[in-house]
């Protein structure tokens, strides 16, 4: 019967976040709005540029063609409107509607950024557990050193170095973009490519939630280890690795499992860096172009869409938490 | 004062004192140690390191390295520490009205606190700088911007605590008067993990400072060692050490903050260096 | 009953536990020899700090880091548990002897079924391993013995979603699961309900009378020890200061300080009482109304804890009323809503004519010098940061007494309150818990106020701290002519000090009424409960225990 | 001039290469020719967007009526013939028989016409401007086009290139909104290859157009366009021969001099005579100090141009003597000289009473740097240190694409550096930076220093209505005189963009607009 509770409480909190959502939403597309309008440089000027020496009747189709003459407000208004009908305007620069340019570069993103999140999140949680319960050890003193480092390190640069080692140097790794493009290979032949791919991007940018996620389990992992409940076990007679399993991993997860949900926007905007110097072809390097293009449609969409997927992760970890800490589901403590 | 000592005791926070305060001097003797500006073209495009008299090697216009990596620590320092210090100074204000008076003032700032972290911290930056135009101001403020959301949450949650606190309530039924009590009793009281996560801040600033100039956001007059590693990164095949040296300058200065940070808050209070993340 | 014949199924053995260089002692314990024997109950008494607790460690050696035993030796059922290898250890705790603490909610597994957690005992200790479904039987069967309702619900919940009493007793069942001969209880009760107390010791007993277990239990009440102990051995800084029967120690104790501690001991003997009641009405409480509600997210109805009910009360000049009640009974909010430190949604609170609740600002700081509280937590009730002297005088100041004259008054009071007047100019932390307690009181009396809100002011300290906080109390009382409003769980303290009593449950007034009355004729059932549950009250209200200490 | 000339303006080199296609024995049909394209294009109609990029992918989709020589004589391109009237009015033009859109619909002079005379002149500036001289089109015969102007215009036959004059289908675009038309995706031309797929921020790839008109063209089976935003990937590209052919800015030019010593590849600078880029230093005339003549010509003396190609251009560029290119039509070097003289600036400065203040500063001057890449960081970089000799404080503004635009456009600005292309004539590539009729408020790329001399523009405009050759190059020489004297702009260097290409693969540079070209007759030996 608590399970039922449990999941109905899920159920609850899905809905709660759904509302949330749209709020979060529309808060955002305006914030977004008015953050980019407040920038200089008129979008028909820059166009203009595009196509050659402008003149007057050009930027005024232009001005026209994209409601730049309105009002404000009026923008706002179309805007918003636009947004929640999921139709997120049109790129004059790009000549597309901004959602396929998106689209198109989500899947990248999204690869990119996620594979680097769970690589984070499995690999420094084992160290920093590992750690945690060798704590002062030399393989504690070690992963905190090795921690401590990458938590310092530029993650553009992190990845220079990687290219300068495993391309320039070794030429084991290619240096840049998804795919070999035209390469003709088999499905798995592909992903084995892409995968190659990777690698490079995926470590950079995992490094510095790597190092984060290590530190916190393991002094989660510590300050589990001197609870009551431990002592319990022990007074119990269990042996050293059931009581890890059993009571230790579980409640160390719960901290790291929400500092997680809150690293996910950070992670999102490392992308744009290591996009840049892996050209990538994602949102990461959309975003960049689109910001020193003043495209206004293409970055309110980016942002938008940015924030959703951060609203999504927190959503997930939330949920995640809930998992694991049954408190959180009968809205308990 | 036992705080003092306590650190002197702390070997990996003195280790990160040490080689903080190294950077520092660096910082402060640049003009000393390297009296040409560090934009003059000494010496032939890329000189290799050690090479007539650039130890470490010139850059694409034939620039001291060295200089650059000099000149650039102050950069990095004054923006660190400036956009951190504007980030405290928002969040601990927001943290404390949202903590201390609560109620629905609480919940707005919140939420605003919430979208602030919800857009990608470096995007917003990358924006807001494009759309002012990179200088050494806009740049801090900007930072001061993105940073403040972490420490105003921390103001508010100290806040909340202390202000329920018994010696504060007990200082309310003595007649003392709200500012009285926040700044007399609850503000000492919370600063310390202020301090701690401010000097994080620090470390996230310098590197956020450098992803922005490495991709061409930096105010374009200071020699900052992202705009360096940005500059050697298209060489970096024929010139390693163009972008190999700025880059561990930043490691080493931000791997000193965060040391020395730690330490100060295993001394200063473990329950925040616990949370920490 | 004494179990001296049989062969010991613990004894401790001239045990001396060291502590880490640089503590404030060099040893925990020193030179410790006592034993059980078979269904034979011991008692550890002291106050906190006489290592008590190191002691029940050591047993099944769950001694901190850094802490070791020194010298000595601790056998259960015969062998030595420093010398037992890690597999003979394991098999040792949970099995020949279990152990129980004091807080049960952190003392179980928040994420984990408590079901799980006692068939977790099983399974460790049985060979072999009993299959699924019997070990679920032999649960449920443990679950019910300790006296838990529904078993199979109770299994499968967690934790939190029980009650403090609820969690201990699953702490039972599963320190029982393996039919231990021994069974370490540190301070099992001190976290509880004098009922629930009641209830938990009980249960303890009557376990041992089924099984013939040995217990080690550890307090720091003497009311327990009455109830339950056959033999006591009294601690004091780690040494063992007398050592015998229930009867010789607390009828006819050798050592002054055990003597002393007894003495301290509030007996719930009510000393008749001049009745004040006919004495001006200086505070009235009119019709108070307080429900907390806890939002649980958008969609859940809210949880609604009412925690005053109507409550009305009437306090006069130089009363002392004592508001007793157990946890959750709304007592300490009562308090806190006089101070103004909790908004009521409705009543009045009218001191001197005006209703505090109406006034705002200036006009409510005003009237918040004749209002003073002082807190339980003499830890958390002091501003680390602050000077003891500025803490007292900042009072004052406040309402334009020059800082000079005010220092003066503060210097005067710590001095009354029995510390030096150099405390002045030291900071919280160099205090013990009872001198942080006397410079609350000073800082709350700093303003002259006519009435005293005293939140469990002497709960968190050792009995005998406990009796002088309280001796000064009453003679401050009397000499400032204060009305106190003295809140408090512990039914002997009340007895002790306050003419008027006011049960409170559920933010109710079940019973008010002179203490005398009160105390010998309750009306309520839930009052005689109460009274019932003291620990040791029978013992101490048999008469010539007096004479025997004086 | 404008953003296409602007991205491209980097790098070059020089050597001279025999031109003329080979009509090399044993010539290969198919094969894949992978190259860069860099950055990636908005769209590939070029009709709609002239960026270097675009019209490096659009020039193989789209073609014109005409081609140019690397002497800019016109050739054949989709006109097999054309003729001029005496009187320089009406210009007629016949077309190859056959020639089909990637949709399979033939191409007719119904669809020169539409394009010329209605969308281009909509959407395409340069053209807007050259059409606008038209009187009447008409297309007499399927094959037929004529063209009368309202009065003569020497270089009208220069305007027929792939990327000025690009021809659109006319039954896919009559009558919508040209800028909105699904169908730009689809990039319909009539040019040797149509797009196959185009996966945003990856690549482009285009496959031969089977119904082309040309027998034979085109040789290659399918081309292409990687998008490798890094430099340094990009070099990694061509190195490992992942891609065979790099042009424009592909390639930093610090790596030029390592790339010719690589041995598979071809090197050349041909094929930019038609756009000739030609680089200086921007002074907002309207502004003191730089209203004043003699603060212009210090400028010209304090910056030591040789140093600025060796250090940042590397030695990829000639030092430009006026406004007029030597690698184009009407140059004449016989002008004034500036020579590197810091004491001859400082003179004119104290002559003009910019005198050093106390703290040894003339002046403090913004400098927009141009957010075109990192050369232009460094050449500003580079500028600073030059003019910080000289006591003047050259403070650099960084900002993005739109500020610059903005900045410029509306002359909100001190100093910049600019570049345009000379695009074969002066009456189409230099007269716009300085005739006064074109000082535009809001308007890039026309003369936005705003310098005005009635003279010039009196020779100007006689110049572009002359038709003979000898008169129009008196007027050229007199004009170039007095600017060189007047210094609107500080020249700097005209750049010598590299391509290179895999050693296997023939006629890549064929024409003045080298990369740009339709790719029809390049193969693989």
């Amino acid at each position: 019967m608590r399970g039922a509770r449990s999941a109905a409480a899920i159920g609850l909190a899905a809905i709660t976040w759904a509302v949330r959502l749209v709020a979060v939403i529309l808060v955002i597309a305006t914030f977004n709005f008015i953050l980019v309008r407040a920038a200089p440089g008129d979008p028909a000027q820059v166009m203009a540029g595009q196509s050659g020496a402008a003149d007057p009747k050009i930027l005024e189709d232009l001005r026209k063609e994209y409601g730049l003459d309105q009002p404000y407000l009026v923008q706002l208004g179309t805007h918003l409107k636009r947004v929640l009908s999921f139709d997120l305007g049109y790129s004059y620069r790009q000549r597309r509607p901004v959602l396929d340019l998106i689209m198109e570069r989500l899947p990248a993103t999204l690869l990119l950024t996620l594979t680097a999140f769970c690589l984070a999140l499995l690999v420094g949680t084992t160290l920093g557990a590992l750690a945690g319960l060798a704590a002062g050890s030399v393989v504690d003193t070690l992963f905190t050193v090795l921690s401590l480092l990458l938590y310092a390190t530029p993650v553009f640069w992190l990845g220079l170095m990687l290219v300068l080692v495993f391309s320039v140097t070794l030429g084991w790794l290619p240096a840049f973009g998804y795919e070999t493009i035209n390469a003709k290979l088999t499905p798995i032949e592909r992903v084995f490519d892409i995968g190659k791919h990777m690698i490079m991007p995926v470590v950079s940018l995992a490094a510095i939630y790597l190092a984060i996620y290590a530190r916190l389990m393991r002094s989660s992992i510590i300050e589990v280890a001197h609870q009551d409940f431990i002592k319990t076990a022990r007074a119990k007679g269990l042996a050293g690795p059931r009581i890890v399993v059993g009571h230790m991993l579980r409640n160390a997860l719960v901290p790291v499992v929400t500092v997680a949900g809150m690293q996910a926007g950070a992670l999102v905007g490392g992308a744009v860096v290591i996009e840049t110097v892996f050209a990538w072809p994602g949102l990461g390097r959309l975003t960049f172009d689109a910001v020193l293009q003043r495209d206004y449609p293409v970055l309110l969409g980016i942002f938008l869409i940015l924030s959703i997927i951060v609203i999504v992760l927190n959503l997930a970890t939330d949920l995640v938490y809930r998992l694991i800490d049954p408190r959180m589901t009968t809205g308990a403590a | 004062m036992d705080a003092v000592r306590a650190f002197l005791r702390h070997p990996s926070g003195m280790a990160g004192l040490v080689l903080l305060l190294a950077v520092v001097a660096l910082a402060l003797l640049a003009p000393v140690l390297f009296p040409v500006s560090p934009w003059e073209m000494v010496g032939a495009p890329f000189t290799p390191p050690g090479e007539d008299g650039m130890w470490l090697g010139g850059d694409t216009l034939g620039r001291d390295v060295a200089a650059g990596v000099a000149h650039g620590a102050r950069v990095s320092l004054v923006i660190g520490i400036a956009s951190a210090f504007a980030a405290m100074v928002i969040g601990v204000v927001i943290g404390a009205i949202s903590g201390y008076f609560g109620g629905a003032v609480d919940l707005v700032l919140m939420r605003v606190t919430e979208l602030f972290q919800t857009v990608p911290a470096f995007i917003l930056a990358i924006l807001l700088v494009a759309t002012f135009s990179p200088t050494l101001t806009t740049i801090i403020l900007t930072l001061g911007a993105v940073s403040w959301p972490p420490l105003a949450r921390l103001t508010r949650a100290e806040f909340l605590r202390l202000r329920k606190r018994e010696f504060v309530e007990a200082a309310l039924c003595q007649g003392e008067g709200t500012a009285r009590i926040v700044l007399g009793h609850i503000l000492p009281n919370a600063i310390s993990p202020i301090l701690v996560v401010t000097s994080l801040t620090v470390a996230t600033a310098i590197l956020l400072e450098s992803a922005l100039s490495f991709m061409g956001l930096g105010d374009p007059n200071q020699m900052s060692w992202g705009f360096m590693i940005g500059a050697g990164r298209t060489v970096i095949r024929n010139a390693w050490w163009m972008s190999v040296f700025p880059g561990v300058a930043i490691l080493l200065t931000v791997l000193a903050i965060n040391l020395f940070g730690e330490g100060l808050s295993d001394v200063l209070n473990p329950r925040v260096s616990r949370r920490r993340a | 009953m004494s179990g001296a014949s049989d062969p010991a199924i613990l004894s401790v053995e001239s045990l001396s536990i060291a502590l880490p260089k640089g503590g404030d002692r060099p040893f925990a314990v020193e030179d410790v020899t006592f034993s059980i024997g078979r269904n034979e109950v011991v008692c550890l008494v002291g106050e906190s700090g006489s290592g008590k607790s190191m002691i029940a460690h050591a047993i099944l050696s769950l001694l901190p880091k850094g802490v070791g035993i020194s010298s000595g030796a601790v056998k259960v059922v015969g062998q030595d548990t420093a010398r037992l290898d890690r597999r003979a250890l394991r098999r040792l705790r949970g099995g020949e002897a279990a152990m129980i603490f004091q807080e049960p909610l952190s003392s179980l597994n928040p994420l984990k079924r408590v079901g799980e957690q006692i068939a977790e005992t099983i399974v460790t200790h049985q060979r072999p391993v009993p299959p699924a479904a019997e070990i679920d039987a032999r649960v449920q069967d443990l679950l019910g013995q300790v006296g838990l309702p529904n078993p199979p619900l109770l299994a499968r919940s967690f934790p939190f979603e029980l009650s403090g009493g609820q969690r201990q007793r699953v702490m039972i069942a599963m320190a029982m699961a393996n039919r231990p001969a021994l069974l370490i209880a540190d301070e099992p009760t001190t976290a509880l309900d004098v009922t629930t107390q009641r209830q938990i010791l009980r249960l303890i007993d009557e376990l041992r009378r089924e099984r013939g277990m040995g217990v080690l239990l550890i307090t720091h009440d003497f009311g327990v020890v009455a109830d339950v102990a056959d033999r006591v051995v009294v601690l004091r800084h780690g040494k063992v200061v007398e050592h015998g029967t229930v009867e010789q120690v607390l009828r006819h104790p050798r050592e002054a300080y055990t003597r002393e501690l007894i003495d301290a001991v509030p007996k719930a003997q009510v000393r008749s009482r001049e009745d004040k009641s006919g004495a001006e009405a200086l505070l009235r409480v009119e019709d108070l109304r307080k429900t907390f509600v806890v939002r649980r997210g958008w969609f859940r109805p809210p949880r609604e804890v009412v925690a005053a009910d109507g409550v009305s009360l009437t306090l006069h000049e130089g009363e002392t009323l004592a508001v007793v009640g157990e946890s959750g009974s709304g007592k300490s909010t009562l308090g806190r809503m006089i101070m103004r430190l909790t908004e009521p949604d409705s009543g009045a609170i009218r001191l001197g004519g005006q209703d505090l609740r109406q006034l705002r600002g200036e006009a409510l700081r005003q009237a918040r010098r004749g209002l003073q509280i002082v807190f339980q937590d003499p830890f958390a009730s002091l501003d680390p940061r602050q000077k003891v002297g500025d803490a007292v005088a900042r009072g004052p100041m406040a309402y334009g007494t020059s800082r000079a004259e005010a220092m003066e008054q503060a210097r005067a009071l710590l001095a009354r309150v029995g510390l030096t007047p150099a405390a002045a100019d030291r900071y919280p932390h160099e205090f013990s818990g009872g001198q942080r307690q006397r410079i609350c009181i000073a800082r709350a009396l700093a303003l002259k106020p006519r009435v005293l809100v005293a939140d469990e002011a002497v709960s968190a300290l050792d009995v005998s701290v406990q009796a002088q906080v309280l001796a000064l109390l009453a003679e401050l009382r009397r000499e400032m002519r204060l009305a106190m409003i003295f809140i408090t769980h512990d039914l002997r303290i009340a007895a002790e000090i306050a003419d008027r009593v006011i049960v409170l449950q559920k933010g109710r007034i079940v019973e008010e009424g002179p203490t005398a009355e009160v105390f010998n004729r309750p009306r309520e059932a839930y009052t005689r409960e109460l009274l019932e549950a003291i620990p040791g009250r029978r013992f101490f209200d048999q008469p010539g225990i007096v004479e025997g200490v004086a | 001039m404008n953003r296409r000339e602007f991205t491209a303006a980097i790098l070059a080199g020089s050597a001279a290469l025999p031109f003329g296609i080979t009509r090399a024995v044993g010539q290969t049909r198919g094969g894949t020719l992978n190259t860069i394209i860099q950055p990636e294009p908005p769209v590939l109609v070029t009709a709609l967007n002239q960026q270097q990029p675009t019209l490096t992918l659009g020039g193989k989709i789209y073609e014109s009526l005409l081609k140019y020589g690397p002497d800019l004589k016109p050739m054949p391109g989709m006109a097999k013939s054309w003729e001029i009237s005496p009187d320089g009015l009406t210009y007629t033009f016949k077309l190859f028989e056959g020639i089909t859109f990637h949709d399979g619909k033939p191409m007719t002079s119904e669809d020169v016409v539409f394009s010329c005379m209605q969308v281009l002149t909509q959407t395409h500036p340069r053209a807007r401007n050259n059409f606008a001289r038209v009187a009447s089109a008409e297309a007499p015969d399927p094959l037929t086009v004529v063209f009368k102007l309202k009065q003569p215009f020497a270089p009208f036959l220069g305007c027929f290139d792939c990327t000025s004059a690009p021809i659109l289908p006319k039954h896919v675009y009559e009558g919508t909104d040209f800028r909105k038309n699904p169908m730009n995706d689809k990039a319909i031309g009539t040019g040797p290859f149509k797009l196959k797929e185009w996966v945003r921020g990856s690549h482009v790839h285009l496959v031969r157009h089977d119904g082309y008109y040309l027998k034979d063209q085109p040789y290659l089976d399918e081309i292409i366009y990687r998008v490798i935003p890094d430099a340094a990937s990009r070099a990694l590209a061509l190195e490992n021969g992942t891609v065979q052919l790099v042009q424009w800015s592909d390639i930093e030019f610090f790596d030029v001099t390592r790339f010719k010593k690589q041995a598979n590849l071809e090197y050349t600078t041909n094929g930019y005579e038609y756009f000739a880029p030609h680089q200086w230093l921007e002074m907002n005339n309207r502004i003191a100090p730089m209203n004043d003549k003699r603060f212009r010509q210090a400028v010209m003396h304090l910056i030591d141009r040789d140093a600025l190609n060796k250090r940042v251009y590397f030695g990829n560029a000639k030092i430009a003597t006026g406004p007029i290119s030597s690698k184009t039509r009407f140059y004449d070097g016989n002008v004034k000289k500036y020579e590197y003289s810091l004491d001859k600036a400082k003179a004119l400065l104290d002559e003009m009473g910019l005198k050093p203040g106390a703290n040894g500063k003339r002046a403090e001057i913004k400098y927009v740097v141009p957010p075109y890449g990192e050369v232009y960081q460094r050449a500003g970089e580079f500028f600073r240190q030059s003019f910080s000799r000289v006591g003047i404080d050259l403070v650099l503004v960084g900002t993005d694409m739109a500020g610059w635009a903005e900045k410029v456009g509306n002359w909100d600005y001190e100093m910049t550096q600019n570049l345009l292309y000379q695009l074969g004539d002066p009456a189409l590539g230099v007269s716009r930076t300085y005739i006064s009729t074109n000082i535009k408020k809001g308007i890039l790329f026309s003369n936005t220093q705003g310098y005005s001399n009635p003279e010039v523009d009196r020779l100007f405009e006689e110049a572009a209505v002359a038709l003979d050759e000898k008169k129009r190059q008196e007027l050229y020489t007199k004009v170039q005189q007095i600017l060189v004297e007047d210094v609107p702009v500080a020249w700097t260097l005209e750049l010598e963009y590299p391509i290179f290409y895999d050693k296997s693969l023939k006629n890549v540079v064929t024409t003045a607009i080298g990369s740009h070209e339709t790719f029809g007759v390049v193969h693989k030996s």
